[in-house]
């Protein structure tokens, strides 16, 4: 089998973009269907030859290594951006019938094209976020999925929910942008450069007076990053964003921005990681980021009422165990295997309950909790699905999400973080209840209309998929790991 | 560049963005930001960053303000109203942006390198073409990542502010 | 016969499946609970007593770096389990009434429960070992909250999230057990841990165990980690209840067995003290609770917490009598109290409620259910000819031997001897708590109401008689039970 | 003689100053603005640091570089973020932060 | 050889039929039963007859390492007569019931207790081991419990069913603690290797003295003893056969039975075999005061019981564990006669039970004469059994201590003053009511049992007829003794009938021992006050600080959510001030600190 260069991957998703734009802006059909057919088949086969895939290594001094890699690590999150990206263009399928509705269409259906060509984008920014190694490419690819997620997140322009999200997106993101400069800033005065091997290698031999700045700087990147991954105290426009968004969009962010800012996370982490005092700081801090998180994402997630807002602070919340995963960063070997093979996990179960929530919004017209009710009875499939994925993010055993949380667990302990390891046990406790909430609308409670929901093929067979793989990856996590050696 | 006129233009930068804030009228806001910016344009050149200096004038100065200028007019803004001005947010954010810059304080003060004076250049300096150089020999990966970013942002202007989408 | 254990757990699972497929109900459940009795039976006679240890064995390695397989694997201690386990479903399956809406999900979710159950009884890797069990988590929240009765809701969720809770701090024990052991020898394999365990390599971390100690015990109710149980076993469905009380919180108490106490010998001792005070409160001031109990299922609920305290009695003496009556009461209770709930939740069907006020006299028209839950009452209250009474005893001498031989002198009485003691006493307050409650529900005049109640129907009696016939031949011939546990035990105390 | 340390805390005043106007705006535009002045003032950063540490003689253009990547950015983003905004104008009439608070809890 | 297993498990054989399938079919159940005692009654007599058996007769029940719990049987002088006993009185009782249950709708169920009770008994009996003895111990209890309770459907029944049994749960607490003890210090459980190994025990008198009272705890219960007394009484509310087997002849005995058997244990410790002694003599006092006011024709006779029980507990305390075995046996017959015969007399009262509304009975001749026999036995008349078995205890007292011995002739008088009150009120007189009116003799089935039993209660006392079957004390010939004893039951038997001759109303009227001391309420005040109390405590804690700690936690967690949720108030730039919070904060954690 042949295996392709991974920045070949890169230029595929490029032109399947392009082309999908050409495509859109010189077919005259109204219906804009077959674009987002092309765009799921084309990015599938993308995402299958990505399994195969190798890492390579760029000559070291070459102008493409001092922005790129595309190591294990990098082609890992590139698969899961475009894993990403395929599920949600899936669920975009479905969500066209309600997208539509939001825009101020001519004809029905029309300019939802865009609306399969973008998250194209996104994803192509993801994969550049996934191989960047220098920080103007961090910022530049960075800049490529927040600005696309700007208009994303505002793409139903009827619907003030999604307007309104847009909005603080927009201007919330821009501010952790400025942030993120600013610190980037920091680190290039002090070390002159802004490729992170090279800076690495500075920091390891910079003296100590340096270190102050050198921290505030890396303190803003923090602010910068956490600010992508859900983490708190610079998680406050999660819920929001996450409610008022398009379902699939939703999904997407929570998916693919928190994947995406993990790596570049631990890349930067990686780099600090040369100078053992900064790094004891730095871990200090991402344990207290990761306890606010956890306590701010589980406890505020209890009395939510609405699915896509529990998903927010279930996102917020899964973001802390990954940020204990770093705090417990030991030597560096475990916390990237850890944290990959979470967000890998929390992609299956996350997307899979989007899924669900896009075919219920479909059929009921909403999309709080109540809009579950009796949902196993309305459709078995769908219940199941959601189930499956409510108990994967909850951490039962047998499913990915367990797996994760084991990895986490296991690395909190083998650092010996106890204060993490007790908040992380509570927390998950509390986030029992909260994903049993939905489980227990959709089988304790009885449905006000209790006509069955109809699913087409497409969704049927993901979900199938999504199930099948939470199971797999739960007992038989080996294919995952050996894509991170 | 003598620090009378680095004084002077950093005055002028933050007195005038003193008065983006401060001012209640968009357009006034507006305006002030320009003069910021031509304000930080000059200090740019007293760096010897010609080439920024003059793109910061042209983007900034020039599109960007204009941009927002003609959104303010086509918007027909006008002065905020004046609602209730609650203490509670005044005093706490006035702390945070106080702890903020006596942190930033901390850290200056701390920071050894700061002490550095201006050295003269001594390569061959031809700041334009130095930048182009380096733009387009080392920084071609992300200059065509830029390129895509800007066609996504055009795209996503268009969507976002078409009447009615075909 | 390698195959026999995948059976046992692909069986329940593959019913269950079939179930939310379409498959008749109640038929395909109880088709695969029979299927599996029959399995286990078979397992039970062929498993070759004179060279004990694991067999069956059958072993995947799924995740070589981490030493994790899918390994399956039984001695007698486990076949033990796996037979009570195999009995109660099959009963619990058989009795569950007529359900009207969602049969399937009702008797699927009974087999995940069972399913889950056996994994956890036949599985030799750690992890399994605990994923199985929390596989019966979410049908038991289910159940409850579906077809509990009562305040099925606040039920549900405590036992759900006391549940989930006490399983993750379980899980931070392992873990942290896991990860204690040099790296070059970290496994989950339980009989490679064993081996390490007995060669010293396993360090002996005091508060290691202190922490699956109070995962378990939060699995097993241990005080004061017990408020879940009373109140969702009084809401749960009569079935669920007996698989509950009856299978899955024997859980905790194997995984003590086969886990903590062999791995952790050491540790153990070090919270040998702590362990009396709190299985002390489980028997008498959880005993002096159930006595003041007003209704049937609560009386159950909390009397199925406190004997919980027996069996803990006999693991914390550790010792051939101490082990062996632990292991045969927790079968003999297992069966003992499904055949009590099975029955209360008859009786609930029937009247609609368990409150002793309102009830009394019912032998008189159910006198199938008055017979067997005189005979179940009394069995669980430690009557000769039932296995609690048996395997009680052992615990008591169990204790009492560790306490060591007589002073030359004096009296002296260690902690061991003073909570036997309480346990003693506890049997007392078991007997009037049981008494009060069969006298209160099924004997004295008959209340008007009730006089035209239905007995329980004939085809629905053998499951109670079943479980009955077990109990009596686990009180008559302890033996054959012991001859399977013995040699399990007698591993674990060499271990120490 | 001018210091670094001089450009830093003039840059870190616009830093603060920005930051202020997000805190404080209400008008949505206002507040876009004031997160130009934190980007610029990122800039002035860059380019005092570049021009202080130099290399051979010359300014470290990596910074530059940035400065032109961060300059290119923000156009991109301040149209993108004015088209949000005057959608949101046609939706609700409105620009004011408060009249944007529906979701929330 | 079989024969022992076969006196042992036939009862049980037909217990397991009956309850597993046959006790809907009464009669069937009534002939399973009865045929199962009379075959156990046959295989006991050739047990009695053939020589002990060389080879002791053990199952392996339990067995792990060193620890063995068997079913052993011990065949000696003491279990074979004891079974004697059980198995004659058992037969008779069964035919007596077969009349007197027969119109009763839960015969069937009847007789399978009765079966399950002979089984226990026997085991109790047989028993060679402590562990043994205890399953046993604890299966009669079981039994009595089914049989007190046998008429379920009304509310007195069950609840002496319950009185009684968790009273001798109460002993079984001590007499478990006991053997635990026993068998800590020796080592085994079986009597022959705790005999031999009593040396450890004897070594440690305060240990000795420990384990033997709290053995004699299982005495207490069981027997009936001061002050765990209170159940006999109520166990009346069975049906009367039932009080005659179990709670007059047999069962109340096996107390005494055991401490006989363990006699080589008791021994060891004076200091404990004194509180034997107290307890037995107090218990013979209370018991025979209490029965003087007793209306109840039952409950006369069991107060009667409980005093006489004493009477053998006093005995094994004097160290004459003989003399106890001897009135054990001879009471056994003619209280078992007692009560068959008041059962006759309620049978022909139409099932009335107040003596004061009986009278004239006489012409009842078979009732009257069997009474008759059975009275004067218990009175200790000189010649009738209860006189000799009586003399022998007094003689043991007399030479121990005097005060016991002037207690035990008090209660002897007390007994004769009520029994000759008993016997004058129901007998003599007239019918004072229409029951007792037409009260008619009984059928022959249950005069058979009545005569079957008078023979022994006239002759067990006299040698040729004990003297096969135990060991009789030696008879002090110059003992002035039994013309204490003599007087003191001709005095009371004199002064209860003049006093009560003729009377219709009961002239005298003590209250206090009317009402039994007030045990069963102060008992009742005792449990509020104590156990209730700790209940109600426990169930409050148990809701109001664990379970409201753990709602309150949880109720905390929500809460904590709850107020977090209000951060996110939708405000923008409140979202934009608290982003800067943190930075400041991450900064000053990061940097500063």
């Amino acid at each position: 089998m042949i295996s392709p260069n991974p920045l070949f991957l890169d230029i595929a998703v490029l032109a399947l973009g392009l082309i999908l734009l050409l495509l859109e802006a010189f077919d005259d059909q109204k219906e804009k269907s077959f674009l987002g057919w092309t765009s799921i088949v084309v990015l599938g086969a993308i995402f299958i030859l990505s399994l195969f895939a190798k890492p390579v290594s760029f000559a070291e001094g070459s102008q493409l290594a001092q922005f790129y890699r595309a190591d294990s690590f990098a082609l890992f999150y590139k698969r899961i951006a475009l894993g990403a990206t395929l599920l949600v263009l899936i669920m975009s399928v479905d969500f066209r019938s309600i997208l539509s509705r939001f825009i101020p269409a001519a004809t029905p259906l029309a300019g939802t094209g865009e609306f399969f060509t973008l998250p194209v984008f996104t994803c192509l920014g993801l994969m550049w976020m996934a191989s960047a190694v220098d920080f103007v490419m961090i910022f530049v690819s960075l800049e490529l999925v927040t600005i696309s997620f700007y208009i994303l997140v505002s793409y139903m322009r009827r619907s003030a929910g999604s307007l309104e999200a847009g909005v603080k997106y927009l201007i919330l993101g821009a501010l952790s942008t400025g942030f993120l400069v600013y610190g980037i800033t920091w680190i290039f005065g002090i070390t002159g450069q802004t490729n992170l091997q090279r800076i690495s290698d500075i920091i390891g031999v910079l003296p100590a007076t340096n270190h102050t700045a050198l921290l505030f700087g890396m303190g803003l990147i923090l602010v910068g990053l956490g600010f992508k991954v859900a983490a708190a105290p610079f998680q406050l426009w999660v819920p929001d964003v996450y409610q008022g968004a398009p379902t699939p969009i939703t999904a997407l962010l929570s998916v693919g921005s928190k994947a995406a800012g993990f790596i570049v996370l631990m890349r930067v982490i990686q780099a600090f990681s040369a100078s053992p005092e900064i790094m004891a700081k730095l871990v200090m801090a991402l344990g207290g980021m990761a306890i606010l998180t956890l306590i701010y994402g589980n406890l505020a997630a209890l009395p939510q009422d609405n699915m896509k807002r529990l998903l927010g602070y279930s996102s917020i919340a899964h973001a802390g165990y990954l940020l204990v995963a770093l705090a417990s960063w030991g030597n560096g070997a475990q916390a990237p295997i850890t944290v990959s093979f979470y967000l890998a996990g929390y992609l299956l179960m996350t997307m899979l309950s989007f899924l669900v929530i896009v075919v219920v919004n479909k059929a009921t017209g909403g999309d709080d909790i109540a809009n579950f009710n009796g949902l196993g009875q309305r459709s078995p499939v769908l219940a199941l699905g959601m189930l499956i994925a409510m108990l994967s993010l909850a951490g039962i055993p047998l499913t990915v999400g367990f797996l994760g949380k084991l990895l986490v667990f296991r690395d909190a302990i083998a650092q010996q973080q106890w204060a993490l390891v007790i908040v992380g046990v509570i927390t998950v406790g509390a986030g029992f209840y909260y994903y049993l909430k939905v489980v227990r609308a959709m089988y304790w409670n009885a449905a006000s209309d209790s006509s069955a929901i109809s699913v087409s093929g497409l969704t049927k067979t993901t979900i199938g998929v999504l199930v099948a793989l939470i199971f797999i990856f739960g007992v038989y996590p080996t294919p995952l790991l050996a894509m991170l050696k | 560049m003598s620090p009378i006129f680095f004084w002077l233009f950093s005055a002028l930068m933050l007195g005038f963005g003193a008065c983006v804030i401060l001012n209640r009228n968009p357009v006034a806001s507006a305006l002030s930001l320009v003069v910021s910016f031509l304000g930080l344009a000059a200090l740019f050149v007293g760096l010897d960053a010609y080439f920024i200096g003059v793109i910061q004038v042209l983007v900034y100065a020039g599109a960007v303000m204009v941009l927002f200028l003609f959104i303010i007019m086509l918007l027909d803004l006008r002065k905020e109203r004046r609602r209730k001005i609650k203490p509670l947010v005044v005093l706490g954010g006035g702390a945070v942006v106080i702890a903020f810059v006596a942190q930033l304080g901390f850290i200056l003060r701390n920071f050894p390198a700061g002490a550095r004076t201006l050295e003269p250049l001594t390569g061959p300096f031809d700041d334009t073409k130095n930048i182009g150089f380096t733009l387009f020999s080392n920084y071609n990966l992300p200059f065509q990542a830029v390129g895509v970013l800007v066609l996504v942002a055009t795209i996503g202007v268009v969507i976002l502010s078409k009447r009615e989408l075909k | 016969m390698p195959y026999l254990l995948h059976l046992l757990i692909a069986v329940p699972i593959l019913g269950a499946i079939a179930i939310l497929l379409g498959a008749p109900a109640k038929k395909t459940a109880m088709a695969a609970a029979a299927v599996n009795l029959l399995l286990t039976l078979v397992g039970v006679f062929s498993y070759d007593q004179a060279a004990s240890g694991y067999q069956f064995q059958s072993i995947t390695t799924l995740v070589p770096e981490w030493r994790l397989s899918y390994f399956l694997g039984v001695d007698g201690l486990s076949l033990v389990m796996l037979l009570l386990t195999a009995l109660v479903t099959l009963a619990a399956i058989w009795v569950a009434p007529k359900v009207d809406s969602r049969e399937g999900l009702y008797y699927s979710s009974l087999l995940f429960i069972a399913a889950g159950a056996t994994g956890a009884f036949a599985s030799l890797d750690l992890f399994f070992f605990y994923a199985f069990h929390e596989l019966a988590l979410i049908p038991t929240f289910l159940m409850i909250g579906i077809w509990g009765s009562g305040d099925r809701a606040g039920a549900a969720w405590s036992i759900t999230i006391y549940l989930a809770l006490g399983s993750i701090i379980l899980l931070v024990g392992l873990l942290a057990l896991y990860l204690s052991i040099p790296d070059a020898f970290r496994t989950f394999n339980i009989v490679e841990l064993q081996a390490l365990a007995a060669q010293g390599k396993v360090p002996q971390t005091s508060w290691i165990y202190l922490t699956i100690l109070i995962g378990f015990g939060v699995l097993i109710s241990l005080f004061p980690f017990h408020t879940w149980a009373p109140k969702a076993y009084a809401s749960a469905p009569a079935p669920t209840a007996m698989l509950h009380a009856g299978v899955l919180k024997k859980f905790g108490l194997y995984g003590l067995l086969r886990v903590a106490l062999p791995l952790l010998p050491g540790a153990a001792q070090e919270w040998t003290n702590l362990l009396l005070l709190l299985l002390a409160g489980n028997i008498l001031y959880i005993g002096l609770v159930t006595i003041a109990q007003k209704s049937l299922d609560m009386t159950l609920g909390y009397s199925s917490v406190m004997h919980m305290g027996y069996i803990f009695l006999g693991i914390a003496s550790f010792n051939l009598l101490g082990l062996n009556g632990a292991a045969l009461l927790m079968f003999a209770h297992g069966l003992s109290i499904a055949v009590l709930f099975a029955i209360a939740g008859e009786v609930r069907e029937r009247t609609g409620t368990l409150e002793y006020s309102k009830l009394g006299g019912l032998a008189k028209p159910l006198p199938f259910l008055g017979y067997t839950f005189g005979i179940a009452a009394f069995a669980s209250i430690g009557l000769p000819g039932f296995g609690n009474f048996a395997s009680e005893i052992l615990v008591f001498f169990g204790a009492f031997e560790h306490a060591g031989t007589a002073l030359a002198r004096g009296i002296h009485f260690s902690n061991f001897q003073i909570v036997t003691i309480i346990a003693l006493w506890g049997v007392v307050i078991s007997a009037v708590y049981m008494l009060r409650a069969y006298r209160a529900a099924f004997l004295g005049e008959t209340n008007k109401s009730w006089t035209s109640l239905v007995d329980l129907k004939c085809c629905v009696r053998p499951a109670i008689v079943l479980l009955l016939i077990a109990l009596l031949v686990a009180g008559f011939r302890p033996q054959l039970f012991l001859n399977l546990i013995t040699p399990t035990v007698k591993t674990f105390i060499a271990a120490q | 003689m001018l210091t670094l340390n001089d450009y830093l805390l003039v840059s870190g005043l616009l830093f603060a100053l920005g930051f202020a106007g997000v805190l404080f705006r209400r008008n949505l535009i206002v507040i876009f603005m004031a997160l130009e002045m934190m980007l610029n003032a990122a800039n002035l950063s860059l380019v005092a640091f570049a021009r202080f540490n130099l290399v051979d003689g010359l300014p470290n253009y990596n910074g530059q570089m940035l400065v032109f990547f961060i300059i290119t950015v923000a156009a991109a983003e301040v149209a993108v973020g004015l088209a949000i905004i005057v959608a949101l104008y046609r939706a609700r009439q409105t620009v004011h932060v408060e009249d944007i608070s529906t979701l929330k809890f | 050889m079989a024969l022992p297993w076969i006196v042992l498990f036939t009862p049980l054989l037909s217990a397991a039929i009956i309850g597993a399938f046959t006790k809907r079919y009464h009669n069937l159940s009534m002939g399973i039963s009865v045929l199962a005692v009379i075959v156990s009654l046959a295989a006991s007599i050739g047990v009695f007859l053939a020589p002990a058996p060389e080879t002791p007769l053990s199952i392996p029940w339990i067995s792990l390492g060193d620890f063995q719990i068997p079913i052993g049987l011990t065949i000696d002088g003491l279990s074979k007569a004891m079974m004697l006993v059980v198995t004659s009185i058992g037969t008779l009782i069964h035919l007596y019931s077969v009349a007197y249950m027969k119109d009763d709708d839960g015969k069937g169920r009847y007789f399978g207790g009765l079966s399950l009770f002979m089984f226990s008994m026997l085991g109790i009996v047989f028993a060679n081991n402590f562990a043994m003895m205890f399953i046993f111990w604890e299966l009669v209890g079981v039994s009595s419990f089914l049989l007190i309770g046998h008429w379920y459907n009304k509310s007195a029944p069950p609840a002496a069913a319950n009185k009684a049994f968790i009273t001798n749960r109460l002993g079984d607490f001590g007499f478990m603690l006991g053997i635990l003890l026993v068998w800590q210090a020796t080592k085994s459980l079986e009597f022959g290797a705790i005999q031999a190994g009593i040396g450890a025990l004897e070594a440690n008198p305060a240990l000795a003295a420990l384990a033997v009272l709290c053995i004699f705890c299982g005495t207490l219960g069981k027997s009936a003893q001061f002050p765990l007394h209170v159940w006999l009484p109520d166990a009346m509310e069975g049906p009367t056969p039932v009080s005659a087997l179990i709670h007059a002849a047999t069962m109340v005995a096996a107390g005494v039975y055991m401490l006989a058997r363990v006699f080589f244990l008791i021994q060891i410790s004076p200091c404990a075999l004194q509180v034997i002694m107290w307890i037995g003599t107090i218990t013979a006092v209370l018991a025979a005061l209490m029965a003087t006011q007793q209306n109840d024709i039952k409950r006369i006779l069991a107060y009667s019981t409980l005093s006489q029980l004493g009477y053998m507990v006093m005995a094994v305390g004097l160290a004459a564990k003989d003399a106890a075995m001897f009135h054990l046996v001879t009471h056994a017959f003619f209280k078992a006669l007692l009560f068959l015969g008041s059962g006759a007399v309620i049978y022909a009262c139409h099932h009335e039970q107040n003596i004061w509304k009986m009278g004239g009975l006489k012409k009842l001749p078979v009732t009257f004469i069997t009474f008759l026999i059975g009275t004067a036995a218990l009175m200790g008349i000189p010649f009738f059994s209860g006189f000799y078995s009586k003399d022998s205890i007094l003689i043991a007292a007399s030479g121990q201590n005097q005060i016991v011995f002037g207690l035990a002739l008090f209660t002897a008088f007390l007994t004769a003053f009520y029994m000759a009150r008993l016997f004058v009120v129901v007998f003599f007189g007239k019918a004072r009511t229409e029951n007792a009116d037409h009260a008619h003799e009984v059928p022959p089935i249950m005069a058979g049992p009545l005569v079957l039993l008078a023979i022994p209660s006239f002759i067990a006392g006299y040698g040729f007829f004990i003297d096969r079957f135990l060991p009789t004390p030696a008879h002090a010939e110059h003992s002035n003794v039994p013309m204490f004893a003599i007087a003191a039951a001709l005095l009371g038997a004199a002064i209860g009938a003049v006093i009560y001759w003729g009377k219709s109303r009961d002239p005298i009227n003590i209250r206090f021992l009317e009402n039994k001391f007030y045990f069963d309420e102060a008992y009742a005040v005792l449990i509020r006050y104590t156990q209730d109390l700790l209940a109600r405590f426990s169930a409050f804690v148990d809701r109001w600080v664990i379970g409201l700690a753990v709602r309150v936690a949880a109720g905390c967690t929500w809460g904590v959510g709850f107020t977090l949720r209000f951060l996110q108030f939708g405000n923008l730039q409140g979202y934009a001030f608290f982003f800067g919070l943190g930075v400041v904060a991450l900064f000053y954690y990061l940097i500063i600190k």
